[in-house]
């Protein structure tokens, strides 16, 4: 697709007690957001597997949202400490694959916060669209498109001088 | 439509999709007719053999709709999209296993708060719901029969602190026939109340309705009085805590010890009593620290005891009659077995020394509002005379000042709730006992709750004069002839409009309320977490007061945050109710959301053993590798997501269900196609 | 025809080492010999592809086919051996998951000849390069093509079993050897389809002689910042040497963490694990003795290539198979 | 009519070399091309890496002699610190090497070249080969071949944690050192594997020298180039393998030029040619003149036939004195008899046995010092080594953290590409004439040419060094098959 019409798709992990409360919230709340996130829901965002966001990356997602309970405030005490180190390490390792590390974000809201949550959603979905499409080949379907032989004699001959 | 017929599925379990219109709260956003038919043909190879859609899923109707589609349609899962789980998981589960289904095979998926009531554009919030119910498809397909777990519920209750929310706990806990181990630091219960003279609005003595209870919980055959003790450790969960306390050794032998005051007589060492005395009267090294104590034996100050000093004296133990005097007495720890736990910790009173410009500690006639209530107390170092630092003079005019420490952005935000009415009832004895002209300094007049203003009303009568505004600074420097000799108060009068300095005799501050100096060490040792000022946090501000975030621990009277003492009894008989229904349950049931560890594949690295936070992870030293205990797992999943061996595997929120539900999710594309 | 049944071995995109680690099992070998007819192995003895070519289908019994699909001719002969085999075993690192030339899926294909051919000792003032197929004065010759990214075995053909390591443990191929053997004997059953053979259960700590505590991170050390201070008999990550053993399956005895050195993560993921980088990375980052992401990110600072780190073997067999650069020229 | 005659594919090198022989309408050879097909870009995704995973990396280079570029990317990795490993570590380092190459050597003599000395070039192929060879000259010996790989495996793992892809070298030294017990362990294996250098050089001597046939082929023109030679020697241009400068002497054995390992790239370039993936090293002082030879062509050969032709000499008493029993046999200094190679490298085998029992005996090889921690910022370092199949070059550039910027690598065998090709040619122009109709023996006359150096594409693309059953097409213009002859 051209990148004038593109539209991110984003998953987004949610706390079972914070951020996913929040997000029922906005909607009891009406607040609207972009429907280029898609949510799911975690105990914890201590549960957060960094295969998750790889694998959301394989299927074709252009983003990732990590939120989680406030520092301090986690149901499990601690538990959102682990994400944040978790988010970071990811993000320097996505670099190290010439991935844009702004493709993956981590915010903290609370069960209170729907608004919040609803705007950090927008925003974060803008931020993906200038960033532009992932095009990631990683999963299993493109693999045959990329190895089209054509492509590949080509990398030999079209070498510029 | 897809040429599929039933066997070219590529997944053996029969799923049926239903999609709620939620009246028009849905339906008015999604096309959910489509949403229905969609899953019913595109995803009919992932095992979809019905969409529908329906008015109110929730509906008696619309469950019955799952009900028969189950039995007669022979389905194997179910995804119900409609709105938040949190509102309705449990009906539609509810549902399924009426219908013989096993309830977690059951997904239920937000389209209304997720989507219908957060996006505008019909079509794209048509794909997403789309999606969603896609993700929900592919995560049920990976869901497995499970059934909660069921843990038996130990019928005797510990209660931490003996004031006298902690005393009301546990009465009502021990009358309903059952053991309550009661447990406080000092060396008698009763906490603060037990230092109050009157109590307001109605004035009785605090002595006089609150000794009756403490006796009655001393004597309670179900309650084991634990006082000069303290919580050390607690170990296990909700029905089945094991809890370590450590008695500490009162020199005195329980047994033997008769209660009869000889030793504290005969003890030739006075030392300044600054806890229940507040620092105005003395009390021996050996002591109760009142005469009503409960219980009744004295404890021995090691610290300032001339024998434990330099070797000699041994008054006490020459005097009594019993031999109850026991100098090599040690500290006793043990750990006793509770199904539920009631924290009544209580609060500690706000330093009146960090307000400098009220200049307590400097100027001896500033009084605190606890050196009052002993001042005022007929058993006070003063036997209730109300008279400055010098034990004579009384007073001819009084200035008392409220929410000191409270409501300040340089202490504590919060309003201490209770410093008004105590502030009244501070300007109603003073009157009533010396006649001096009283003064109340007041932001704002706070006397909520029965009887409160009533009681404002009548002080008003009495002529206490009232001046609405902040006191800026008590000082001794006078600036005119009249102020000579005097405190003076200045402060702005914000009903006059102008600045004011009056002199007055004494100064009380009527202090606020704050946590416990060791409240989150107490919060880390049970679990809860504390709220940005400290005080406990409960479960639901409004609907789950007195319960908190960890299964089985309750809390109850000022702990939680200020209140007076009718909230706080309300509060301690509140959560001995809760503890009782518990105990009634005999055993409870928990979600199955657990992470367990696959000892065949554990490495034993240890990645995971320091991730708990409930220590529910153990590590075995002579297998080297680490097993989970289920009833200590809180199922929060970190564990699962940290183990490099993929040992630790977790019910219901499974790798292999987040895996599918993400794959699920990107079928489509935002901005795609809707197609049939 | 031979009564004895058929083997087969062959390397794609490796370096020999497997081959070689087969040859180490010495006496053994005698054995494969007793009970096979070696009718296509390139190292050891002579045939063609045109040989295997003419053979019916499924005739060979065994092919342990190592390396990775780099090229055009990998390509063919993989699915030409899958044709004929009824057991295809991914054979060592570079089929099971790329090994270490799957780091090539870092870069496009273009750079690496780019690279490889404008060296600081490379004397190629015209900008010459490969070609596939190019015109000498007799005639026409041609070499293979080169593919964007390095596949492994199971991207390209079904695989029926997987077999470790960098390369793997000679005693492992021995061990498996045996089983193969007993099922020929009837003594023994083959393990179910797409199963890990002559592997461990668990990971490199399972076999680790180090001693082991509660994990807690406070900084990461480059091995030869510290190697002779480092204590001998204790868990070299707890000593800031960032070792995979944690996350690598079992099965060497823990050779390299033996040897004072970390392990790489040449077995590759344990049982069951999706991506092998991701596992570690949350593990390490689990263990991160820090709360505040100042503190947090200057402790992550010692980990200088997180990337290679946690896809030093595996990056052709994650979940995203490449870097983007590869991926990118070759989209659209 | 033109021909072509394509050796294709060439077993050993299945997939990973190919020898394309053109015929001119006379039927004589037009030209011929040795295409190596595989290119796996280590140079490229190196960069980024941290310098001390470089030994690690590299190793996967290669498998059949993974020890080399463990060696060459270690000194490269110590030279990017500027630290200097202690003596415990480098003896340990080269007496891992020692025994690698001892271990390597066997194994291609015996199960290799051997067959064709031992069996006669013109035996049926099922006879050419390792078993051939112990039928003739007795089963023990291979039980001894086996015994020398074990013994060989045996310390590489002792010292470099492995037996295949060694782990314990990084920059400033070892991860470990050995204790007094496995030192007196090695050097038993040591002493032994003297006693077996010697044997398989009684074993040549009998079975090669001793047959008139064998000397002529040696000597005979076929297997003639006439290039530079190169090698690493010491301070007293004895040759070594682990350390020293890189000497070239020119087809008249004179010096040409001697370089420390850091100046390589004023010496050394690569010439590229569209038709295969591998480089072609020369000599830069002389220039790419094409695949001649001569002293005007810049085409060396980097073989163990060439670092006995660059040395004066060899460090140990017993090789010192089959050295000179080597120039004196063959007529003095350079040997340009290519299949003198192979007398050549049983020569390095008893010099390496003999440096694997000097370097056990030192007790400083047990010693604790195993690592000096470098303390320099890292910067760029080149580490040569001398691997079995020629002079190894490994270069790296880093960071200052000491993350790798740059990568450069000359392996073994590439140095030989040339005269690789060269040799492939002459075997094959003086072999294949109009009419003559091409018998087997007589392809495996062009694969001994090729076979004496030993050739190791592992390095390159993957390939084992190996006997090369041959199938060759002879196509007129039209592609249609004139003849086929298969080996066996």
């Amino acid at each position: 697709m051209s990148d004038e019409s593109f539209e991110p798709t984003v998953i987004g992990f949610t706390c079972n007690w914070c951020s996913y409360r929040a997000a029922d919230l906005a909607g009891t709340a009406r607040v609207k957001y972009p429907p280029n996130i898609r949510l799911i829901r975690l105990m914890c965002s201590g549960r957060l597997d960094p295969t998750f966001v790889l694998k959301a990356f394989s299927s074709g997602a252009d983003g990732v949202l990590i939120t989680g309970c406030h520092p301090g405030e986690c149901h499990y005490l601690e538990q959102n400490f682990k994400a944040l180190r978790r988010f970071h390490l990811l993000r320097r390792t996505l670099q190290g694959l010439g991935l844009e590390p702004e493709r993956v974000k981590l915010v903290w809201a609370s069960a209170a916060e729907g608004v919040k949550l609803a705007h950090e959603i927008a925003s974060f979905v803008e931020e993906i669209r200038a960033l532009g499409p992932l095009h990631w080949g990683g999963n299993g379907s493109n693999q045959s498109a990329v190895i089209s032989g054509q492509s590949t004699a080509h990398a030999f001959k079209e070498v510029p001088a | 439509m897809t040429q599929d017929n039933g066997n070219s599925q590529d997944v053996q379990e029969r799923i049926g999709v239903y999609v709620c219109h939620c009246g028009t709260n849905i339906a008015g956003t999604v096309d959910v007719q489509q949403v229905a038919e969609w899953a019913a043909t595109r995803l009919k190879r992932r095992g979809v053999v019905i969409g529908r859609d329906y008015k109110f899923m929730c509906s008696s109707l619309g469950q019955e709709l799952i009900e028969n589609d189950i039995k007669e349609l022979g389905l194997t899962r179910v995804v119900v999209a409609a709105c938040s789980p949190h509102l309705h998981e449990a009906t539609f589960r509810n549902a399924c296993q009426r219908a013989g289904l096993n309830p977690y095979l059951c997904e239920l998926v937000s389209i209304r708060e997720q989507v219908s009531w957060v996006h505008t554009d019909k079509v794209a919030a048509t794909v997403k719901s789309q999606a969603v119910v896609s993700g929900g498809v592919e995560r049920v397909l990976r869901h497995e029969p499970l059934e909660p777990l069921r843990v038996p519920i130990h019928p005797a209750t510990l209660v931490v602190g003996g004031g006298i929310a902690g005393i009301q706990s546990a009465l009502e806990i021990a009358d309903a026939g059952y053991r309550v181990y009661l447990v406080e630091r000092e060396p008698s219960i009763g906490g603060h109340m037990a230092q109050f003279d009157k109590t307001f609005p109605t004035l009785d003595c605090s002595a006089c309705i609150l000794t009756p209870r403490m006796v009655q919980a001393g004597a309670h055959p179900n309650i084991t009085l634990l006082t000069y003790s303290e919580v050390e450790k607690v170990d296990g969960y909700v029905g089945n805590f094991v809890v370590t306390i450590r008695k500490k050794a009162r020199k005195i032998n329980e047994e033997l010890c008769t209660g009869c005051g000889i030793c504290q007589e005969k003890c030739p060492v006075k030392i300044i009593d600054d806890v229940y005395e507040a620092g105005l009267g003395y009390r021996k090294i050996v002591y109760t620290p009142f005469p009503q104590a409960v219980p009744k034996f004295p404890v021995m100050d090691v610290e300032n005891c001339t024998y434990f000093k330099k070797g000699t004296c041994k008054a006490c133990e020459k005097f009594c009659p019993t031999n109850a005097i026991d100098f090599n007495q040690q500290d006793e720890v043990f750990s006793v077995e509770v199904g539920n736990i009631v924290l009544a910790t209580g609060y500690d009173l706000f330093d009146a020394r960090r307000v400098t410009n009220y200049g307590y500690g400097r100027l001896p006639n500033v009084f605190t509002s606890l050196e009052f209530e002993r001042l005022s107390n007929a058993a006070g170092p003063t036997n209730g005379s109300i008279v400055l630092r010098d034990g004579k003079t009384v007073p001819k005019a009084v200035g008392i000042i409220h929410c000191v420490g409270s409501r300040d952005r340089n202490f504590n935000n919060y309003c201490s709730t209770i410093c008004c009415m105590q502030g009244l009832k501070f300007a109603h004895l003073v009157h009533e006992r010396t006649g001096a002209t009283v003064y109340n300094f007041y932001i704002d007049m706070r006397t909520a709750y029965k009887a409160y203003d009533e009681f404002y009303q009548r002080v008003l009568e009495e002529g206490t004069l009232f001046v609405r505004g902040k006191v800026a600074e008590v000082t001794d420097v006078p600036r005119i002839k009249d102020e000579e000799g005097h405190l003076i108060i200045q402060c702005e009068d914000t009903l006059a409009g102008k600045q004011r300095r009056i002199p007055v005799d004494m100064v009380i501050l009527s202090i606020g309320l704050q946590p416990r100096a060791d409240a989150k060490e107490t919060a880390k040792k049970f679990g809860l977490s504390c709220s940005a000022d400290g005080w406990f946090i409960e479960k639901h501000p409004k609907l789950d007061p007195v319960a908190t975030m960890t299964e089985g621990v309750y809390i109850a009277g000022c702990a939680q945050g200020p209140k007076d003492i009718p909230s706080s009894v309300a509060q301690g008989a509140a959560a001995a109710a809760r503890v009782l229904g518990k105990i009634q349950q005999r055993e409870m049931a928990l979600e199955p959301v657990r992470a367990s560890i696959n000892q065949d594949q554990c490495s034993g690295c240890r990645i995971c053993n320091n991730l708990c936070p409930f220590n529910a992870i153990l590590f075995h030293d002579d297998r080297m590798v680490s097993e989970i205990n289920p009833a200590l797992c809180q199922g929060c999943g970190t564990c699962v997501a940290a183990c490099p061996a993929g040992a630790i595997s977790g019910t219901a929120f499974s790798n292999e269900q987040i895996m599918a539900q993400i794959e699920g999710l990107m079928l489509l594309n935002v901005g795609e196609e809707i197609t049939l | 025809m031979s009564a004895k049944p058929k083997f087969a071995m062959y390397w794609a995109a490796s370096c020999g080492g497997c081959e070689i680690a087969v040859l180490n099992i010495h006496e053994k070998i005698l054995d494969v010999d007793a009970n096979f007819e070696v009718v296509f192995w390139p190292v050891a003895m002579d045939a063609k592809y045109k040989d295997v070519e003419q053979m019916e289908d499924k005739s060979i019994l065994l092919t342990l086919f190592n390396g990775g699909i780099r090229n055009d001719e990998n390509e063919h002969i993989a699915k030409l051996l899958r044709e004929k085999s009824q057991i295809l075993v991914a054979f060592g690192s570079c089929a099971c998951e790329g090994c270490v030339p799957g780091l090539a899926n870092l870069r496009d294909s273009r750079q690496i000849v780019q690279t490889a051919f404008n060296t600081v000792s490379t004397d190629n003032p015209k900008q010459v390069y490969p070609m596939t197929s190019y015109d000498v004065p007799e005639g026409e010759i041609h070499i293979p093509k080169i593919y964007p990214t390095l596949r492994t075995l199971d991207q390209v053909v079904d695989v029926d079993y997987y077999m470790p390591g960098c390369p793997p443990e000679s005693h492992q191929i021995a061990a498996v050897i045996d089983l193969v053997i007993q099922v020929l004997q009837g003594k023994a059953q083959l393990p179910p389809k797409g199963s890990f053979i002559g592997v461990g259960n668990s990971t490199v700590c399972d076999e680790c002689e180090r001693r082991r505590n509660v994990k807690a991170i406070a900084s990461f050390v480059r091995i030869q910042d510290r190697a002779s201070e480092l204590d001998p008999s204790l868990c070299l990550l707890e000593q800031g040497i960032p070792c995979n053993g944690p996350a690598t399956r079992s099965g060497c005895r823990a050779r390299c963490p033996s040897a004072g050195a970390q392990c790489i993560g040449c077995y590759g993921p344990a049982e069951g694990v999706t991506d092998y980088g991701a596992r570690l990375m949350s593990a390490f980052a689990s263990v991160i003795d820090s709360n505040s992401p100042e503190e947090i990110n200057c402790i992550l600072d010692g980990l200088v290539d997180p990337a290679g780190q946690f896809y030093r073997f595996n990056l052709a067999g994650s979940l995203l198979r490449a870097g983007r650069s590869a991926w990118a020229k070759e989209k659209v | 009519m033109t021909q072509r005659i394509t050796i294709d594919p060439i077993t050993r090198l299945e997939g990973h070399g190919k020898i394309e022989i053109f015929l001119n309408a006379e039927g004589d050879v037009a030209n011929t091309y040795f295409q190596i097909p595989e290119l796996r870009g280590f140079e490229s995704f190196c960069v980024g890496r941290p310098v001390e995973e470089l030994p690690l990396l590299t190793n996967r280079i290669c498998g059949v002699c993974p020890e080399a570029h463990h060696m060459a990317g270690a000194k490269a990795a110590d030279a990017v610190y500027h630290v200097d490993p202690p003596r415990t570590a480098k003896n340990l380092r080269e007496l891992l090497y020692s025994a690698f190459y001892v271990t390597d050597h066997t194994t291609h003599f015996y199960a290799l070249a051997g067959p064709d000395f031992v069996m006669g070039p013109d035996a049926p192929v099922a006879e050419r080969n390792i078993l051939g060879v112990i039928h003739k000259v007795g089963l023990e010996i291979g039980g001894k071949v086996i015994q020398a790989r074990k013994y060989g495996h045996a310390v590489i793992e002792m010292i470099g944690g492995r037996k295949i892809h060694p782990c314990t070298s990084i920059p400033g030294g070892l991860t470990k050192g050995i204790t007094e017990d496995q030192r007196k362990e090695i050097l038993e294996m040591g002493k032994w594997a003297v006693e077996f250098a010697q044997f398989s050089l009684k074993l040549f001597n009998d079975i090669v020298l001793g047959n008139k046939t064998y000397v002529d082929l040696i000597l005979g023109d076929i297997y003639v180039h006439h290039t530079y030679y190169m090698g690493m020697v010491d301070e007293n241009n004895h040759v070594n393998f682990y350390d020293g400068k890189v000497r070239v002497v020119g087809p008249d054995g004179r010096e040409f030029v001697k370089y420390e390992p850091k100046d390589y790239a004023q010496h050394i370039a690569e010439h590229v040619e569209p038709w295969t993936y591998l480089k072609f090293p020369y000599l830069k002082g002389v220039g790419w003149k094409g695949f001649t030879d001569g002293k005007d062509s810049g085409v060396y050969c980097a073989t163990p036939l060439s670092r006995l032709n660059a040395a004066d000499g060899l460090a140990t008493p017993l090789a010192q004195a089959e050295y000179e029993r080597f120039y004196s046999t063959l007529g003095g200094k350079p040997v340009h008899q290519r299949l003198a190679t192979h007398w050549a490298r049983l020569i390095e085998v008893l010099y390496a046995a003999e440096r694997w029992v000097e370097l056990a005996s030192d007790p400083e090889t047990s010693g604790p010092n195993f690592h000096t921690a470098p303390t320099e910022i890292p910067t760029e370092g080149v580490g040569i080594v001398e691997a079995p199949r020629g002079t190894l070059t490994h270069h790296y550039h880093t960071d200052e953290r000491g993350v790798v910027t740059k990568v450069n690598l000359i392996v073994g065998t590439t140095n030989n590409y040339a005269p690789i090709s060269m040799s492939i040619n002459k075997a094959a122009r003086s072999l294949i004439k109009k009419g003559t109709v091409v018998t087997e023996p007589m392809l495996n006359m062009v694969e001994m040419a090729f076979r004496s150096y030993d050739p190791c594409f592992g390095c390159a693309t993957h390939s084992l060094p190996g006997q090369m059953p041959l199938e060759v097409t002879i196509r007129n213009a039209d592609g249609e098959i004139v003849e086929m002859l298969k080996r066996n």
